[in-house]
């Protein structure tokens, strides 16, 4: 925010301060209201045509050329349609549940910064903010789920918050490990961390071990906690039909598909924030085409981890409840536990090679041990009548 | 800012009002949350802002869901409490507890001088690091106590849950 | 070699191989673009019955004996013997109407047409807006030309195009050898006749 | 921001009066759990207000806030799973029904 006041205050001298500085605070919260909601309309669409690519079919191809006005097809649909509310529900918490659950999604675009600078509010406790109001969704998840008054609506719910609870320890693990790494919470210093080096590349903390370990953890958890493919559980629909929004229709559940989206993109630019080195990459810096450069290469990589979300979908099955606990803590925990004594050892270690020796020996035997000691949870080869 | 302090202010006291009077058990759940984000405002306000997030960390995203299991688990979840609690002789004797001990406390409060304190100044937000600092110098061995604590709470609470799944 | 994971991680080079591909491969691509591109229906295929006529539509092979109309189980089939000023049967339909709604397309009417005039279509774009009307072929709608059929079924429409071309050499045959048989007789006769 | 101290202090007594009338009254244990946690907060919310008002310099009442912060935490869980142990035993939640020691 301050980099913008400053930049307005340069660029419209003759201006009263009071209208840069509405301006300055104006500004990102439209970026915010603006650009991600687009790139959730683009995103369904990209979504909708790689997973037909990956299934060998076109994918949406009707709506404007390469079916690009399909997001827009989709909105007036599902805007058009009645609004049914069950009879028995909860009507106040029915709702408000999909009203709550666009928030979360969006707050934590607050401190995720896309350019040098750019950041809407550059807090101090950045990434501890953009994980506790992820948490926030399982709420909303309950509510729509309670509020239905429908068997597998709850049990939809109870799956999702279940889920959310137990996959936020490891991810909060995993971003403890970065934390340690940057010496600090605040998202735009952790990104100036990770600048330098090769052509700003090399020092991005997925090339380090430890870094690749909590990058899959961080991965995998934001996955898990925005109730995407292969963790897609609370709403699978050949168990529950829809899950917690199966009582849901038109604009209520566009919310739903909105919140969850926004949700995942939110945790893909933290995976990108924290692991990718954000803006970070050849050619950003500060400056006006520095900046441009710096937010191109954000955007490309948050494209990325959503291209990245759209082929495990497309790729993995769903896992199974008991799976899904079991994963979460007794392999996810401890990984993520013996990644946070893997960033002591980095830290401690002085000559970078032993580092990168002690620290990819260290977590390459733990990653042995957890799999020995899961070996029970981990299914026999099967072979299948139609290979 | 004095506008910010209203409105949280307000918040905070609806959720707890609702969240101690209303029937159904998940409402009140709902309301608990909403005076905890209020609590968590208020910390913003009060510039510890480590402390506002953690508190919507642990009890918005922990707390909450935590009863909100217990209910689950516990009960047929909706109007269990029934019209008669509410607005009977109960009712109106815990008012009053709320109210005599409101009035003593604000009386005791306004009686000292301190109630008429002023912030200093704008200041800045509260460091994180100075939080770690302390907790791992001067203070280590309260934070040791407290993980032990919180592991054996752990246990314990697995421990009393599963009792009664192992006998049977 | 096997470690953890490694089945994931096939899994993800298989989907990754069918995105790439489907882009540079077409025949990976098993979706027909429907409106724009179809594919030819199967010989066998069938949706709905239709009259074939071979040169021009005011001479169909139906000669209106009614016998689909008869045999119809639905009873689908409506025929109007056209006469002329009087009354004399001019073995052709006036009036042929199938209601395709009733129409079960069990292909009955096809198997007892002695004429080969009656056959099963494969066009399917059949939908029509009016509920009752608009879903009752009339006899302009029906009429189509033997190249259609052959182009539509080139095996059977081969078939009965032989077929009927046998029957018209046998009847030429028959016809010529009547004639010639009756030229026989007349001149067989007249001796007899001239003789009495 | 010119509040002064007093207004925290009354807010913070009100939701305690609140809670500890909720802890009081209610007859669901999980609602006099509630209450208390209730209590909890604005016991937190005082200390901070302190904090912010006398002692900003120093993070010793930031701390004391997240011990008191993980200690209540300890104590709902412990609180709710005695809860759901005593509703395995009574088949109710009514703390008025909970009249035996022994189990």
């Amino acid at each position: 925010m301050e980099t913008i006041y400053q930049l307005l205050h340069v660029t419209f001298a003759n201006v009263p301060a009071w209208t840069v500085q509405v301006a300055a605070f104006l500004i990102p919260i439209a970026f915010i209201f603006g650009v991600y909601p687009a790139i959730f309309a683009l995103t369904t669409l990209v979504e909708r045509k790689a997973l037909g690519r990956i299934q060998n079919r076109y994918g949406p191809n009707r709506v404007g050329i390469f079916g690009v006005l399909q997001p827009l097809a989709d909105g007036l649909k599902i805007l058009l349609k009645e609004d049914i509310v069950p009879r028995v529900a909860d009507k106040f918490t029915h709702f408000l549940a999909p009203v709550l659950i666009v928030v979360p999604g969006l707050l934590v675009y607050l401190v995720v910064p896309v350019a040098p600078g750019m950041v809407a509010v550059d807090l101090k406790i950045g990434v501890l903010f953009a994980l506790a109001v992820g948490t926030m969704s399982a709420i909303a998840l309950f509510m729509a789920g309670w509020a239905s008054r429908n068997k597998f609506s709850l049990l939809g719910a109870v799956r999702a918050v279940a889920q959310v609870v137990s996959y936020e320890v490891p991810t909060v693990m995993a971003g403890v490990a970065v934390i340690m790494a940057a010496g600090t919470l605040s998202t735009l210093t952790i990104v100036q961390r990770q600048g330098g080096g090769i052509l700003n590349i090399s020092n991005w903390y997925v090339f380090r071990p430890w870094g690749l370990v909590g990058f899959v953890l961080f991965v995998i958890g934001g996955l898990a906690e925005s109730a995407r493919c292969p963790f897609d559980l609370p709403e699978a629909e050949s168990e529950l039909i829809g899950g917690y929004h199966t009582e849901y229709s038109g604009f209520k559940f566009a919310l739903f598909q909105m919140g969850e989206y926004l949700a995942g993109m939110a945790m893909a630019g933290v995976t990108v924030t924290l692991f990718l080195g954000g803006y970070m990459g050849p050619g950003s810096g500060p400056g006006l085409v520095g900046s441009l450069i710096a937010m191109l290469w954000f955007f490309s990589k948050l494209a990325g981890m959503i291209m990245l979300n759209i082929w495990i979908r497309g790729t993995w099955p769903r896992l199974r409840v008991d799976q899904l606990m079991g994963f979460a803590w007794k392999v996810l925990l401890p990984l993520a536990l013996v990644n946070i004594v893997a960033v002591g050892f980095w830290h401690f270690l002085t000559p970078r090679p032993l580092a990168w020796v002690v620290t990819t020996g260290w977590l390459v035997i733990w990653f042995l041990v957890l799999t020995k000691c899961n070996a029970s949870a981990i299914l026999e080869k099967r072979e299948y009548r139609y290979v | 800012m004095n506008i910010a302090f209203w409105i949280i202010s307000a918040v905070a006291v609806l959720g707890a009002v609702l969240a101690v009077t209303l029937r159904n058990l998940v409402h009140c759940v709902l309301a608990l949350i909403l005076f905890f984000i209020g609590i968590a405002a208020h910390y913003f306000l009060l510039r510890a802002d480590f402390l506002g997030t953690v508190q919507i960390l642990i009890y918005v995203g922990a707390v909450a869901v935590l009863i909100l299991f217990a209910i689950m688990l516990t009960h047929n979840v909706t109007g269990v409490d029934g019209p008669k609690e509410l607005l009977g002789v109960k009712w109106w004797s815990g008012a009053a507890i709320a109210a005599t001990l409101a009035i003593l406390l604000k009386k005791a409060i306004l009686s000292d001088p301190l109630a008429t304190l002023l912030p200093a100044g704008d200041k800045a937000q509260s460091s994180v690091a100075e939080i770690g600092k302390a907790l791992v110098a001067g203070w280590v061995v309260s934070l040791e106590a407290i993980a032990i604590l919180l592991t054996a709470a752990l246990i314990g609470a697995v421990v009393i849950a599963l009792e009664e799944i192992q006998k049977s | 070699m096997n470690y953890p994971g490694k089945g994931l991680v096939e899994g993800l080079a298989v989907t990754a191989r069918n995105f790439v591909g489907s882009y540079f491969y077409k025949d990976r691509l098993t979706t027909v673009q429907y409106p724009e591109e179809r594919i030819q229906t199967p010989e066998n295929s069938r949706t709905f019955p239709f009259l074939v006529f071979d040169e021009s539509p005011d001479k169909p092979r139906c000669t209106a004996c009614k016998i689909c109309e008869v045999e119809c189980p639905p009873k689908c089939i409506y025929i109007v013997m056209d006469r002329d000023d009087k009354g004399k049967p001019l073995q052709r339909p006036k009036a042929f109407d199938i209601d395709i709604s009733v129409c079960m397309q069990c292909q009955i009417c096809v198997e007892v047409c002695p004429f080969e005039s009656i056959k099963m279509d494969n066009d399917y774009e059949k939908s029509k807006y009016g509920r009752f009307n608009d879903l009752v072929q009339r006899l302009p709608d029906l009429l189509k030309s033997n190249d259609y059929y052959r182009q539509i079924k080139p095996v059977k429409a081969a078939e009965v195009d032989a077929k009927l071309k046998a029957e018209a050499e046998a009847k030429a045959a028959k016809k010529a050898a009547a004639v010639a048989a009756a030229a026989a007789k007349a001149a067989a006769t007249p001796p007899a006749g001239s003789a009495t | 921001m010119n509040i002064p101290l007093g207004h925290y202090l009354i807010l913070a007594a009100i939701l305690f009066a609140i809670g500890l009338a909720g802890a009081l009254t209610r007859k669901n244990a999980i609602i006099v759990l509630m209450g208390i946690e209730v209590m909890f907060n604005s016991a937190i919310l005082n200390l901070v207000a302190f904090w912010h008002y006398k002692h900003f310099a120093v993070p010793t009442a930031q701390l004391f806030a997240i011990f008191a912060i993980a200690i209540a935490a300890a104590e709902s869980a412990v609180g709710l799973a005695l809860v759901i142990a005593v509703y395995r035993h009574y088949k109710s939640v009514d703390v008025d029904e909970m009249k035996e020691l022994k189990g």
